[in-house]
């Protein structure tokens, strides 16, 4: 206990001596986690865009003769019963034929026809691109269908795209993150190094390894700590900002509201802080003391 | 208590420090390591301390070889041991007060006892007034009392001290000498090397005197010259 | 001119002595460079993709009554003329029967319908999302036009969301900038600051400030100039990589092959590094410089 | 040459390290200024070089008012003054040969007068045999010849020594003494802080004694006693 406090009161010792150095690279490992961050919700946020991307995805089923209204609520109920469809909607042949000389802006075409060539149809949307070809199998499988039109093209692309965000995010997430890891460790490696003589002498005097690595673990964990928590606020901050311009300027792009999701990705960052601190704080005095005394 | 065999050091360079010294320290004992600058001194007490390893030989503290000594063990041996370094190893951002208590709390001392340790042998070597100053705010006589308060703090069974007055005019520097006669006369086992001439006159001890890495002279009641 | 070989030597020299820093600090610059560099290709890539989405933006002019062959390559002349549309295509309201027919399932339309209800139509294409408001302006203009069908709201959020990626990516573009900047500001700087005694030691020798500064302002340069030059080389080859596995995977993604732009966004990262590199160098003795002897 | 008028210097935490100093020291003088451990010798020979300031009363070095001088003009004024820092301060990253080198290179020394100097004041000090070793492989007694011959190499027209003997044995101080007296009879305006009682009697040069801060005796060709 009594020994914890010393060590304690030694790593905030030596980080204010060197008050310099130590907020040096408290900035630094802010400032890497930030972006670490911003990275991170913008991925989340590009992904929740493309997921809301794939209900604009249709599939019309185009139905054989003249089905009875049980006939269309019974369809009906089956066709929500399937795995990933997210809403459906009937359009009779007539309403079809009423929106079709709407389109081609001549509300006589009813007359110029002899009868309505149109079939009926219902227009179905799904939650997932991934649901389309699945869907799409289900209902040419039944009796009362007569064809199913859908954009083959698009589902694929917008799956894509959606593979391409997942593989491209995580190599580009991996590479941040490993850089980050990297520079706060570096940082971290630097302070430590900054006072060589110090250990060294430390040394001399007896004190085992772990006495001497102690107080430098905990000033490690500080600046991680400190620079993460300075993080942990920015981001939140910031991405309430954003939200905000965004969901006045551009409306209708969508974004992550779930606060809950925000405090995961915001706490990974701290401690992601933390545990760096940590590795950098231990690595680097393991480092120092790995070395024979200067001959 | 302290032997060495047949050690000699060779440092990077080429350059021998040490050419095949045989000597043996008893428990006890009160031995000045003199010699022209350059002839070995710290290097001698520094092999004693496990800060370097011989080229050759072998040395033995407390029936220890030290070259077999694990790396792990090496704080457990500087802890039987006290150094006056004669660059001082000041740590440079504690105080006179913090450095001294340092080695107190490498050994994991009570911190009442600590306290009241550290500001006992402050006094003794007459540094209480100035226990809040940085190393580099000390004069080099202060430097070098601050040093070897460090030392004599913790009562260690061996005392090593090189040039432990090469900054302290004859008084202070008698003060510090009467300091190491005392421990001396407690049990512990003293080495001081040193330039002081009227120093070990006066004291009358055994003396080593090295001269280019070997040694010339091994005196039981010895004097600076011969 | 032997000073200046002196200072160069002494920065080597520096570099050399404190390796493990030096190598640690371009690690550091190394990928916070490289970071960078990946971001503003990936901003690049993005907005030509976008631009290149606006050629999908479709305008159809309906004419009026039955235009002559000569009217209708008049008309195309003058389409094509306007600024910003990119290519203009006629189809006669025979072909867009047909079309219909075929879209409809129902080949027999023809045979139900007494006459052809539709017009003739253009179908223009703009070279970006920018241009359409004032090609659909012009179009309206004319004489022959019966009406111009567009999708104004497509049009409108392709705008918006393009000039959502010039800020977005602005911000971030900037933040990323300045930490960068910070980050290897820093990184020189506790790479200087480690080497304080130094400096206090060659203050007492009677050196000027200019000759402390110099070889602590080459070896900043240096430190930036070889990290940025690591990363100019990773972000060229990595790029190439990245093409190729998108040309061959995601065909239809959209991607900058112009190696001059590539060339300029590298050049940019490397001069970056070394200018950074010379004010860290700069500014961190001079902190040290400015202070007053110890007392 | 260098004069103070009523210099006192009071240190952080109160310390008054110099009381009310007056004294004239002229060109080509040789000074030993002693005084038991703390008296504020170091004190003395650092506001000459400019890198404390006196706290009340004002110090001249070749006519000029140090307190008056520009940040930018104490680079020129130490290049005509040689200090042997008791500490020592030398470039840790570089060798014998370089530190002292470094001394030349800093005034913009040619590279072939700078090599034959360098070689020579290493000689003149007992170190050519050292060159290539750096400062922490260095015995104390070679450091502070090393710091001598940084200090010696381009000739300045004053020389400040800080214990210059302390870590040697009674030859090679008088030799490095040796040094002092002979740049002195070049011209060389010398000052010597030192606790040498041996030194002080052998020359009987003038000296000034201070004790607490205080000048306390200043005598023509006095001794290290009364
Ligand atoms: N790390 C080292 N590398 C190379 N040579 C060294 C090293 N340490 C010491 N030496 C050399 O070994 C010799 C003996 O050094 P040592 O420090 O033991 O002398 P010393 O008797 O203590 O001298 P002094 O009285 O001047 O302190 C010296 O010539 C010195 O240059
Ligand atoms: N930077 C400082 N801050 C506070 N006190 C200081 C500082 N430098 C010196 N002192 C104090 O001023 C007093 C005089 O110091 P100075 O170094 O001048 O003594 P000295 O005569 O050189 O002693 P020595 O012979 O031990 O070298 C000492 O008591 C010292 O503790
Ligand atoms: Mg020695
Ligand atoms: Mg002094």
């Amino acid at each position: 206990m009594y020994k914890l406090k010393y060590f304690i009161s030694e790593a905030l010792k030596g980080l204010w001596r060197h008050r310099v150095m130590s907020l040096l690279s408290i900035i630094t490992i802010f400032l890497v986690l930030f972006i670490l961050g911003v990275f991170l919700m913008i991925g989340a946020n590009v992904r929740f865009a493309v997921e809301s991307l794939s209900e604009s995805l249709e599939i019309r089923l185009v139905l054989k003769g003249n089905p009875t209204p049980q006939d269309v609520q019974r369809l009906y109920n089956s066709i929500l019963s399937l795995n990933g469809v997210k809403e459906a909607r009937f359009i009779s042949r007539g309403e079809g034929l009423r929106n079709l000389a709407k389109e081609l802006g001549r509300e006589d075409l009813l007359g110029l026809l002899k009868t309505n060539p149109l079939p009926d149809v219902f227009e179905i949307r799904v939650k997932r691109a991934s649901d389309v070809e699945a869907v799409v199998r289900s209902l040419k499988g039944w009796s009362e269908t007569q064809e199913v039109i859908y954009g083959k093209e698009a589902a694929q692309k917008l799956l894509a795209i959606q593979r391409f965000l997942i593989y491209g995010g995580g190599i580009l997430g991996s590479i941040l993150l490993v850089s980050a890891l990297l520079v706060i460790f570096n940082t971290v490696r630097l302070v430590v190094y900054a006072r060589r003589e110090e250990i060294e002498i430390m040394k001399l005097v007896g004190a085992t390894h772990w006495f001497i690595r102690f107080p430098f673990i905990f000033e490690g964990v500080i600046l991680g700590g400190v620079g993460g928590v300075l993080a942990f606020g920015a981001l939140i901050l910031s991405y309430g900002e954003a939200v905000k311009v965004l969901s006045s300027q551009f409306p209708f792009i969508p974004v992550i509201l779930e606060t809950a999701v925000l405090y995961k990705l915001c706490g990974a960052v701290l401690l992601l802080g933390l545990l760096i601190g940590f590795g950098g704080g231990l690595f680097a005095v393991q480092r120092l003391l790995g070395k024979v005394a200067m001959e | 208590m302290i032997s060495f065999s047949a050690v000699t050091k060779v440092y990077p360079h080429g350059i021998v420090a040490l050419r095949d010294i045989t000597v043996n320290i008893e428990k006890g004992e009160f031995v000045f390591l003199i010699g022209p600058t350059g002839s070995g001194k710290t290097t001698f007490l520094r092999l004693i301390y496990r800060e370097i390893k011989p080229t050759r030989g072998s040395v033995y503290v407390m029936g220890e070889n030290l070259a077999k000594m694990k790396e792990k063990e090496i704080p457990y041996l500087r802890r039987k041991i006290g150094f006056v370094f004669q660059d001082f190893k000041l740590l440079p951002y504690k105080n006179v007060y913090e450095n001294v208590a340092f080695a107190l709390e490498v050994i994991g001392c009570d911190p009442d006892e600590k306290e009241a340790r550290v500001e006992e042998v402050l006094e003794r070597v007459g540094l209480s007034h100035r226990k809040h100053l940085l190393p580099y705010q000390l004069s080099g006589g202060e430097r070098q009392r601050a040093a070897m308060a460090r030392a004599l703090v913790y009562d260690p069974p061996i005392l090593l001290a090189d040039e432990p007055t090469g900054n302290l005019d004859f008084e202070a520097a008698r003060g510090i000498i009467d300091l190491l006669v005392e421990a001396n006369l407690r049990g512990t086992t003293v080495i001081v090397a040193t330039h002081n001439r009227d120093i070990v006159n006066s004291l009358r001890k055994r003396v080593i005197v090295l001269r280019d890495g070997a040694l010339v002279r091994d005196d039981k009641e010895g004097g600076y010259d011969v």
